[in-house]
């Protein structure tokens, strides 16, 4: 067990990476420093970070305008992420995406898309590629329980299970569509049970614990990886932040949010290395070097440089 | 007159039209209890209940066409695009299906729909979320399309392409909803394919609609200061296009600048130049010009976008480009 | 039972009316007489007889571009639609929308479309109007097993079964898509099994029998017209001819072919009527009368004037 | 030389680009067991597989997508629209994908992948299935367009296009499939952004693309026996547009025409146009005209449509208004 607990002492400080830089950002905006929109991420963190950890440097990850913790569970640095946001030249997109559009071709971190359900046919073609050429590396692609009415995500699924894509499909269940609650945006409750109508697998889970969600994310990962075969997965999770920066989230009390505080994954990877022997000096520590990566990343994002002119059209066409 | 802002006067527009014809409903994203993405539709849903202020899932395709199909069923639907951007992936119902039931069927059905939704670049949103759609929605015969630049204008328009029996696609723009303007009071109906004259000068005809003609004034403003005055002529509607008062007033000045957001390939810019060119030849003492947009993706970085978008500076050397002919 | 003994007369009528008109459509078609598509329902014609049987006046029914045994069965008169395939203006789309783009608005036939997947928002914009407006009618929608994995398909199902509006859709699976067979298309066998996903009743059968047809599709539309919940039905069918008469059909076998003749909906009303007393001279005198009106058909198409010039920009705006 | 029909010059583009990159591949409808809907692709499953030539389900978007992912990922996927008018449901994907990524991403990823098939009219397949697509795709920044005539064309611009690392729209035309022409020997490639002169004359300058070339050529054959000689410029490529045979011409004729079969209002024609009266006003001697489809969904009626395309009267027409000015 000696490897569970390295691995969550790494996964609970990748979510505390998430939401503390995320804070960071929220502040940046209100200074003006960031702009355009920004969707955070805060509250979801153990479903990127359980299910990316699952993946190898080959593999492939593909998310919607809520992508900074996707980027960072994908080991784009807090530096290039925090620039991005700022319009700097080192940022992950050179400052030319934004919040929205993540990019990191290293990390094989294909987007960061703002077209809800736009980036499933594409993630499903990233995967594609994997088989057409014999590899064995599979996508993750997520997106949130709003997008799975619109078509992009139906004829994704369609082909990927009728060709037999290694591609995991990850539906984050936040219960929210910008201000729509799921139960006016789907008529069914349980969006995974959608895989029927593909002949595909399914799952869904909490992710309240981020080693669960790994090991369930593993399952299909692994499936994939043998069979070529893909998943639905809906991680039920919950944001405790407005849908971007705009929202004044009028359409749920702040009792509901504090009750799904009580599940908090950070919280609770926490609770669990205490239990296994882990003190507040850790955790002090912890905080401490999380606070001084995103510090970093402020600083280099205020310090760096912007993007010249010239890229405009240098980026247009290859 | 009362003084409203553009959104107020889009809503009263919305809510004018609904009280009139119980046939009018609201559909889209958020327009309901959300009051509204950029809060166009704020009250309505109070006002009217849900059976007329309808929220939709993010299925633009889906909601686009049953808007479609109630309207040949003799419903008047208001489709709000959270953003004209999504409009995309409903392309083919306005294509295909909108412009087209009332031909392909003989004249026997019609579709009086309204399109409406923010069109152009917001602040930093990107290349996916900042684009002008008139250049592809003018193209297509069967449409109209419409871009109101002022509170008037917005109520006057909306109101009526919702009276209007073919499909009319209304661009909004986000960074004018909050702009303030005279609206005359009453039942104030603006007809489709007029343009209006905005300020007058002789030495040159600067054309343009939605938001960039309070850039455009601006830049003539200064230009006036300067001695350079100019005609500001507002198409308001961009299908049918109304370039009488731009033709009488090329006729005056011998010179002619079209100004618009929206990246240059083709578009209502280079059929306004076209036509210019066409009906007013003799008249010209040199090419009709214009200022565009950058032919980019819109970039995210604050300025880079700045350097994207024309503005009042670009907008006065387009200007002096044309004198210096 | 001399109510459905009568019933079975007429819907074989219209069947075989069906079949000869198109039989005169294919000839019509080889002479150059009509022109551009044309995609026969020979062998279809009990799934559009049976289906629109259950329908009343203020029912509407939207289809695909193979809509010739649809518009027919709906009761738009042989005339009009010969004369639309010969392109006159006493066609029923006035010869402006051809083969594809059957319409009439008296009988509530709403098109006739020749996007795959595109026609099925717009019918349940056509089942939304009903219920805004607060009456009980229904509205069927017509579209291939092909058209099941685009996302029109899936957008209307969505809204459709959230919004609870009275649609029935109706696929014909006819085994191809073109030259496709549904294995190649779909990674489920039964399509509506998709009914699963939206949280919406289903059903499936073989248009063998159209009685049958009748019956299984007038529950869904009773349903409908009751509570206004929609319907996804798959009925079992099989073409005759080619995807459309370009089609060179080297896909599939003769044997095939002949082999799905053997249950022809028509040769069956026959054979239940023969069995119910009737004999060679009825038969002979409906084959009469049913060749006498697709000739006067194709008579009046032939004598019809074309439409006019002024039409094109007339109909262009409304 | 060999003489190739328009469709067996695409055909052997694409069979040489998937023998030199085992990273090009081919998807679409009916291209596999079915030989193509229109015969481009026959025989490629049998000489490929069909992991390489893949037969689609009816799904525009998805798998439009799955080619621009597949392209992101570094293969060169060559995705066949059964008609362009099916394009329309993938239009997102083709707007906001496939010309963003390069840019959205800061240039990490590029997307070499080529859209293909029949633009514009058939015969008779009335107003959804007969559509020019180059004025939505040529307005948008990081799409290429081209539009061959030729099979010479087809065959080297296609394969100029699978080579690009941009998304490049090849609109073919179902009218010209059939057509037979000399096609060069060898590794034959037609570099994008390339317009030719098809015919000289000096009495005026006639712009066209794709099947309006033919009409054209038509047209300007009649003229000459009536002692009115044209230059005739192919544009071949619509995006990059290449003018400099046309203003060149313009310089020494002084009289422009564009003919196309797309809808008037603005698109590739006033684009054209717009460029001509800019570059070589001083040169010209009035108005530059165009000939264009009509302004109206295309009629199924033969004769309709007959007068809804331009044809070499239309043509020739619009060359003696020009010299009437
Ligand atoms: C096609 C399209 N339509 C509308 C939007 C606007 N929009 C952006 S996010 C969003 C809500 C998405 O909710 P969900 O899918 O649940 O994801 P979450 O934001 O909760 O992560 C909407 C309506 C969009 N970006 N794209
Ligand atoms: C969006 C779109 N893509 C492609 C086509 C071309 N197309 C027309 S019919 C057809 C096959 C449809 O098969 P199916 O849905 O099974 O209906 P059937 O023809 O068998 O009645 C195809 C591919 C189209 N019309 N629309
Ligand atoms: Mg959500
Ligand atoms: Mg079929």
């Amino acid at each position: 067990m000696a490897d569970a607990h390295d691995e969550l002492i790494s996964l609970h400080r990748q979510m505390l990476l998430i939401r503390r830089f995320e804070e960071a950002a929220a502040r940046a905006y209100s200074q003006g420093k960031v702009g355009g929109f920004l969707h955070l991420y805060i509250g979801q963190e153990a479903s990127a970070v359980g299910a990316l950890a699952t993946l190898g440097a080959g593999d492939s990850v593909v998310g919607t305008y809520r992508d900074h913790g996707l980027a960072l569970a994908r080991g784009v640095t807090a530096r290039a992420c925090m620039a991005e946001l700022y319009g700097k030249v080192t940022g992950c997109s050179k400052g030319l995406g934004g919040s929205m559009h993540f990019f990191d071709a290293e990390k094989r971190m294909l987007g960061g898309d703002g077209i809800v359900g736009g980036h499933v046919p594409v993630a499903a073609g990233v995967a594609f590629a994997s088989k057409y050429r014999g590899e064995r590396d599979v996508t993750l692609c997520f997106l949130g329980e709003g997008a799975v009415s619109i078509g992009g995500f139906h004829e994704a699924l369609s082909l990927a299970a009728l060709w037999s894509l290694p591609l995991i499909v990850i539906v984050e269940n936040n219960e929210y569509s910008m201000g729509t609650p799921l139960s006016r945006t789907l008529s069914v409750h349980d969006t995974s049970e959608k895989a029927h109508g593909y002949g595909i697998a399914r799952d869904r889970f909490h992710a309240h614990d981020v080693l669960e969600v790994k090991r369930r994310v593993g399952e299909a990962v692994a499936r994939a990886r043998e069979t070529s075969r893909p998943t639905l997965i809906e991680v039920q999770t919950y944001r405790y932040r407005g849908h971007s920066m705009s929202d004044p989230g009028k359409y749920r009390t702040a009792d509901e949010i504090e009750a799904a505080k009580k599940t908090d994954a950070i919280a609770g990877a926490e609770l669990a290395l205490r239990a296994a022997g882990l003190g507040d000096a850790f955790f002090a520590e912890v905080e401490r070097s999380v606070d001084a990566e995103v510090d970093d990343a402020v600083r280099f994002a205020d310090e760096s440089a912007e993007p010249g002119e010239e890229l405009i059209e240098a980026l247009t066409y290859a | 007159m009362r003084e409203l802002r553009y959104r107020e006067a889009l809503r009263e527009a919305l809510a004018e039209e609904m009280e009139r014809d119980p046939g009018v409903f609201l559909m889209g994203e958020e327009v309901g209890y959300y009051q509204g993405a950029y809060k166009v539709t704020e009250g309505l849903l109070e006002r009217f209940g849900a059976r007329r202020v309808i929220d939709t899932p993010i299925a633009e395709e889906g909601f686009a066409g049953i808007g479609i199909g109630a309207a040949m069923a003799g419903l008047r639907p208001v489709i709000e695009f959270m953003t004209m951007n999504f409009s995309a992936v409903a392309f083919d119902q306005i294509l295909n299906h909108a412009a087209k039931i009332r031909q392909m069927s003989g004249g026997q059905f019609k579709c009086p729909i309204v399109f409406r939704g923010p069109n152009g670049a917001a602040r930093q949103t990107g290349a996916q979320h900042s684009q002008c759609f008139e250049a592809f929605y003018t193209h297509i015969p069967g449409l109209k399309v419409v871009a109101p630049a002022t509170p008037a204008d917005a109520k006057g328009l909306l109101k009526a392409a919702i009276r209007d029996d073919n499909p009319v696609l209304v661009l909004e723009d986000e960074r004018l909803y909050g702009v303030k303007g005279e609206v005359p009071d009453g039942d104030f109906v603006v007809p489709l394919g007029v343009s209006a004259l905005r300020r007058e000068g002789d030495e040159a005809t600067v054309v343009t609609w939605g938001k960039m003609l309070p850039v455009t004034l601006a830049a003539c403003e200064e230009l006036a200061k300067e001695g350079v005055a100019c005609d500001v002529i507002d198409l308001r509607s961009l299908r049918p296009l109304d370039l009488g008062p731009v033709l009488r007033s090329v006729a005056k000045t011998g010179r002619a600048l079209v100004v618009q957001e929206s990246w240059p390939f083709g578009g209502v810019g280079a059929e306004v130049v076209d036509r210019i060119q066409r009906e007013a030849f003799d008249a010209l003492r040199g090419p009709v010009l214009r200022v565009t947009g950058r032919d980019a993706p819109m970039p995210y970085n604050k300025h880079l976008e700045d350097l994207t978008i024309p503005s009042a500076d670009t907008v006065a050397r387009g200007v002096r480009a044309l004198l210096a002919w």
